[in-house]
Parts: structure tokens; C-alpha cells; sequence
């Protein structure tokens, strides 16, 4: 059975090692916090200038200065330490972060990531999405494996505009974990009861 | 040398003019300059040129002066959140520069130290780097970005001294001093103005060489997503 | 993940080896790593590349690792008031890559962040300038600048935090905040360590990102200049 | 009669303009901060990352952590700020600086300055001098007109390595005080009971 998005967010937060410093992107990344194992001390990084995010806020607790990336309120750490965005994107830029999990519209078998754009519909921006692709150390993916329609969103290369060229490590769908290896990409879990077969089916790109 | 200016229309006196362009701090609506973007709406300057990390929602923030029509282009790493903008962008009366957003720190911070150029890693392969100069580094691409200067830099702090020394609360921080730094004149709207000495040296986050006008001002402080647990 | 090491000794365990690249906060005798460079001088690692802003004097500071010669090249902007410097390096034993002051802070800033090269208008015409890229910016000429990486950053704080936030205290911050960026790995020796949450987070000077250990260790903060008035 | 140091330091100071940020070398540029004229505000840089640079200390005010770009015990005033190397050049070449006033071997007609080499003599470093004159938006020599062989400081064009290429604006000596102008070197003051043939005799550069 297909991984629900916590059980996704949960099976990300696996990738964790203690110690590290982490960026997680908006949607099923966010969730990744709510699972991170015991044992594991993980300092999470919002790019808009902070080091050690807490959990939203409580109502007595809301500050219009303390937002995330995503722009919602949340609280601080003990360990937490503000800065500004250059200092922040340095960092991020600088390979100081260990890892980020985003999320994407598309991945291609050389770990091209799409997942800022489509085009002819509304533009919004890349926001800090190619900065962190280009400069993160490890790069996650979460996402499903096919859209609504059934389309594989694993392909042998993207048709949407690229967040980054052979950036991405390894993507986490509601059906399995893939890894991008030289020639594609390889399954290296199966979601629960998840067969290879509709692994393979729901895939354009290459398997090895 | 006084740098205290008693209202925001005052501390962007002389300093306005049509054409121009401004530096802006803030990300999202927290931490911007929301003072002097509604002096500068009264003030009627038009073909702004705008760089800031967002846009404002329709009526707040860097939204009010898309209402007016006063802003021409805008350079933003993202710009959701704001039917105005979209709607002018999509009809063509509104220019856009995507930067990404470590991409659009760092010119602002370049552009304030003097360092017209700098190669970065952020966007090869993508649009972003379409005309612009590619260099490998140790075996890697990298493109050229430009250090980015403006005629104006308007920012909000959360305390200033009486030289400009400036001191900013949490995440408020965000793009304010960088975009400091890129200003030929940099004005800062401040939620409270200290005597000198008042601040540790050791802990001011703009130091007021950067700040040539201050300004104490009302904060709303918009919340965007309000977001909250329960327990 | 604890950062806390009990000697310098240990904080250094495994990150030497000859032929290794340093990068060392501190200008002049202010705000030296003094305790790591002991600790250095006392593992006996060799033919090290030292960049820092100076070489520190016969017998103190970096001057310690020249007298053992430990060192085969210094990357500074200025090396007076060391004679074991100068006798080697006009002996030829001691190579050395002269750096303008705010290059090499910027070539150390900017290894640490990602930015492999940059323009400046630094030694432009001057010998600085030999054998480097030049290109125009609007009319003006500037020279391509590298960013500066090195295997480890070596650093001197005032007080850091269990997770290695740290603070400086006056001018002994100095070279340290870009130096400890620029390393792989980034040892920074405090004068106190105290518990989280004790540090307010808006005045952190080098976030704990940056720094992988941290040795407390006794200080005697030597003074070059001893300049005194009288009233 | 040629001027002292303490009298060059004081015509130096006339230079200083009220809100000025600005940066003094070694030597008789240190002496200007004793010459400040009543009602000038002026902020003194440290480029070893200071604003707001104080007096000396007395013998109880000694912080070996509180040193300017000399490496002298200094103090701090109320509206002193510190910061890091890297910001404090970032401020140097972004000409956040008002004026440099720094002291010299040698200086050319076109505006040329040698100040930190003399090859075959020992060679200590440029330090900072590169940065200023690059950075700062006004550059003010203090030196000698001519050396202590009786030879001319301002030159056609100058025999040691520059520290940078025409980024003189105005130079005091003990004889004159001169600005670089298209052509050559104008002298715009003399000082007192010097006669226009004495500067003459020992300017190598074109006077215009």
C-alpha cells in the first residue's frame, strides 16, 4: 500500500543524522520535523535567517518577527541564532547545511530537479529553491511518484524549467526510495506491499 | 550630524524622484520598511524599480505601491501572494527579475562591498543562467553575478542609537542589512530610537557608517500565515 | 553531538597532517586561537600553509610554529615585528602570498560561502594585480579574486554556547568570523562555555553551523602596543 | 617655514567635513584625531573592525581585546560598533568611507601612491593600505615633500611598487599642500613663509 504523506514525511526522517543541519522545504518536508528519531539532535534551518526553528507557536506565544520560510509564525530554541539572509544563503551556499528535503514537480534520471515553474501558469518565483539545490550537501526529494493523471514524475529528463542540473540524491515516494546512481535510478525500498512491478509501471525513467 | 528625522516623509525628503531605483528590505511582510513604502506612496514617485526579496500582499507592504502603479520592475526571488502583481505582470505593465534568493542577498551585499561581480553555483543549468558568463572553478561551472547597486535603500530595525547604529529582532533581520548596504542613501524606519551608548558595540547588526536617515515609526507588523499549536 | 572538547589537544585529534592548509583568526596578537596554536606547535605537524593576517611575533602567536618551522607558507597581508619570519623567508625557507588586508578577509568570507571568485578593485595596477584576470564593471577595471578554502579554520571567541554559537568581544573579532567559514573543519577556542539558552540569539557573531569543536582554555592575551595617556 | 608634523597633522585636519567617516594611517595621520576642528563630527575607522574609535587608555582602561589597525591599546566611545574583518573592508571597498588620510614614500603626478615596499629592503605587507586607497572615497597624503637626501617625494612617476594607481586626491606636505589635477600636481596653499620656488625646486612632478 502506497506510503501516506506522514508516512512519507516519516521514512524521510530517517535520512537524519545526529548532529546535522537541515533545511526542510514547505508541505510534506515540514512534516519531517514531527518524526525525527530519538537520539537524533537535528538543528533545523529556515533560509529567511535562523538556525534551531521550534514548533508553532501557542497563541500567547505568536511574534510577527519570528516566521519561517513559509512565512508561518513559529518559536525558538534555546540553541536557536538569527541572522541575515546573505549570511544565511553563505551558508546554504557554502555547504554548511548537511541536508535539505524539498519537494518537486519533476525528477529526471540524473538528478535534475524541476519544482519552481510551470509555464503558462502563474509564476511565483525559485524562491531560495536553486540556492539550496546548488549548495545544500544532500538533497532529498519527497514527492509522489505519479501525478493525478498517472504520469510518472520520475522521467528520463524533465520538461519543466530546472531548480538545478543533477542535483537531487535520493527521492522518497508514496511508493518507494529511489537513489540517482550513474544510468538512473535505483530502488532501494519498497513502500509496505508496494510490488516492483507497479514501481516499474509508474516510472519513465530508467531503473537500474 | 543629525540622522533623526521626525516623520517618513521628512527622511525620504530630496531623495525621491521618478525612474529611480530602491533596495528593500523584509521577507515576506516581516521586517519591512512599511513606513516608508506608504510615504513613497504618498509621495507619488513613479517607474520604481524594485528590488526586494517579495512583493507585499495586495494592500500591504510593497503591494500598496503596485496599486498606484508606481513600480515598474521588480526583482524578487518570489512573488506570490499578490493578485496585483500578478495581474499587471501577466498584462504587461509590470517588469519582473527573478533572482534566487541567496542570488539576490548577495548582490545587495556585493553591491554595498564594492564587489561588482561574483561567481556563484546557484542556477546553472537553469534559466537563471541563460546570457550570463560561465567559469569553471576547480572542475565546477559556475556563472557570473553582478553586485547590485541602488539610488535608495529603505529598511526597517527594530532599535537605532543616534549615529544609525542599528540593532534588529529575530527573523525581522532577514534581507535589512544587506539591502543596507547597496543604497546610496540608506534610510531606516526604526520602532525605537536610543540614546548613544544605550547598545553594546559588540552587538549592533548595522553599523550607522551604512544609515544616513532614521526614522521612528507605527508598526503594524501584518501576520501572513498565523500558524499555531495547540497545546 | 557534543562539541565541547576537554583540551586542545583533543579538539585537534585527527584533523592535522602535514601538508595541511590552515586558516587562523586573530589580528596582530588580538584575538589569537593561542591555546590551538601550542597545541599545533606541540603535534609537530609540518610544511603547513598558514593563512592569517599575520604571522604574530618570535615567541607568540603563529610565531611559536615559524621558530619550529612547521610552516612552509603564509598567506598575510602584513608580517612586521616577526624576525624569525624575516630570517627565514629571506633565507628562502618561508614562502609567503601577500594578501591586501581586506582581500584576503573577503577571499576567506567567500570560500566559506560558496563563491569560488569575485571582482575587486583592490591592487588594481599594483603587483597584487600580476598574472590575475582583469575585467571591466561599468568602465572600471577589477581583478578576479579566489575564494579561499582551507582544511581547517583555527579560531579564538569570547564565549560560545554548548551547540558553538559564539560571541566576540571588541576588535578581537577581527579575521575569526570569516576564518572559521572558510575551514572544513572549524575549532574555535572560548574563554567560557555556557549552557544554551544562555546567549541571546540575536547577537550571535558565528552561528553554530560553523563551528564543529570547542576547547575553554586559558588566555594570556599578550599586548603588542601598550599606549597609554595620562590624564 | 616648513611645517612641523603636529602643524601637517593640523592643516590635515581642515580636510575632516562634519558626519565624515573616516580612517587615519600610521604616523602623522594618527596625530589628526588631536586636531578635530570644534562642531566637526567625525567618526573614526579602525579597519581591524571598528567605527567610533576613542583616545588612548589610561593604564586602568587597558583591554588587550580593544586594539586599532597599529595594534595600539585603544577605547571605545558611546557610539562605537565592532565588527569583523570582512565587514570592515566590505565597508572600506564599498566606499562607505568618507576619507583615507595616510602617510607615504612616494607619490606621482597622476595621483600614483607607493607606501608599502621598498624592494631589496625588508618587506613587512601592505596591510590595509590597498583596500583604502582602492575603497575610500577621498584619499589625503601626509608626507614629507622631499627626503631626508633632499630628493623630491612627488614624482613624474613613482620608482617603488604602488599600492595603488591614481587614487590621490590631495597631498600635505610640510611645504604645501597640493592636489592632483589633470597635468599634474597644483599647489593650493603654501605653508607659512614658504615661497613657491622652494616647492619648486623640490617637486619633480609637472606643477600646474
Amino acid at each position: 500500500m502506497a506510503w501516506t504523506r506522514d508516512q512519507m514525511a516519516a521514512r524521510a526522517a530517517q535520512e537524519l543524522q545526529d548532529g546535522w543541519y537541515v533545511n526542510l522545504g514547505i508541505g510534506i518536508p515540514t512534516l519531517v520535523s514531527n518524526y525525527i528519531p530519538n537520539g537524533i539532535d537535528v538543528t533545523l534551518q529556515s533560509e529567511n535567517g535562523m538556525l534551531g526553528m521550534g514548533p508553532f507557536p501557542t497563541e500567547d506565544q505568536i511574534d510577527p518577527d519570528l516566521i519561517n520560510a513559509g512565512k508561518q509564525t513559529i518559536t525558538e530554541l534555546k540553541r536557536t541564532s538569527y541572522f541575515g539572509s546573505d549570511t544565511s544563503f553563505a551558508m546554504i551556499r557554502g555547504g554548511k547545511i548537511n541536508m535539505a528535503i524539498l519537494g518537486a514537480m519533476e525528477v529526471a534520471e540524473n538528478g535534475d530537479l524541476a519544482n519552481w515553474m510551470i509555464p503558462g501558469k502563474l509564476v511565483k518565483g525559485m524562491g531560495g529553491a536553486m540556492d539550496l539545490v546548488a549548495g545544500v550537501g544532500r538533497v532529498v526529494v519527497v514527492m509522489d511518484h505519479a501525478n493525478k493523471r498517472g504520469e510518472s514524475k520520475l522521467l528520463k529528463s524533465c520538461t519543466l524549467p530546472l531548480t538545478g542540473k543533477a542535483v537531487v540524491h535520493r527521492i522518497i515516494t508514496n511508493l518507494a526510495v529511489l537513489d540517482v546512481v550513474p544510468g538512473g535510478l535505483k530502488v532501494i525500498e519498497l513502500a509496505d506491499n508496494v510490488l516492483m512491478e507497479e514501481v516499474h509501471s509508474l516510472t519513465e525513467a530508467t531503473l537500474v | 550630524m543629525r540622522k533623526i528625522y521626525d516623520t517618513p516623509e521628512e527622511a525620504l525628503k530630496d531623495v525621491l524622484f521618478d525612474g529611480m531605483t530602491i533596495a528593500a528590505g523584509g521577507f515576506g511582510l516581516c521586517g519591512i520598511p512599511e513606513v516608508l513604502i506608504k510615504a513613497i506612496k504618498d509621495a507619488g514617485v513613479k517607474n520604481l524599480t524594485v528590488a526586494s526579496n517579495n512583493a507585499g500582499v495586495d494592500d500591504f507592504g510593497l503591494g500598496i505601491l503596485l496599486q498606484t502603479k508606481q513600480v515598474k520592475k521588480m526583482i524578487s526571488s518570489y512573488v506570490g501572494e499578490n493578485d496585483t502583481f500578478m495581474s499587471q505582470y501577466l498584462g504587461g505593465e509590470l517588469e519582473l527579475e527573478f533572482n534566487p534568493q541567496g542570488t539576490l542577498a548577495e548582490r545587495m551585499r556585493a553591491g554595498g562591498a564594492g564587489i561588482p561581480g561574483f561567481y556563484t553555483k546557484t542556477g546553472v543549468g537553469t534559466v537563471i543562467a541563460e546570457g550570463k558568463e560561465h567559469k569553471d572553478f576547480d572542475g565546477e561551472t559556475y556563472i557570473l553575478e553582478t553586485g547590485l547597486k541602488t539610488d535608495l535603500a529603505i529598511i526597517k530595525a527594530w532599535k537605532s542609537d543616534e549615529t544609525g547604529n542599528l540593532i534588529y529582532r529575530k527573523t525581522s533581520r532577514n534581507f535589512n542589512p544587506a539591502a543596507a548596504t547597496c543604497g546610496k542613501i540608506c534610510v531606516a524606519e526604526v520602532e525605537e530610537i536610543v540614546p548613544s551608548g544605550q547598545l553594546n558595540p559588540d552587538l549592533i547588526h548595522t553599523p550607522g557608517i551604512y544609515v544616513h536617515r532614521i526614522v521612528q515609526g507605527a508598526h503594524e507588523k501584518r501576520i501572513e500565515q498565523r500558524t499555531v499549536r495547540t497545546n
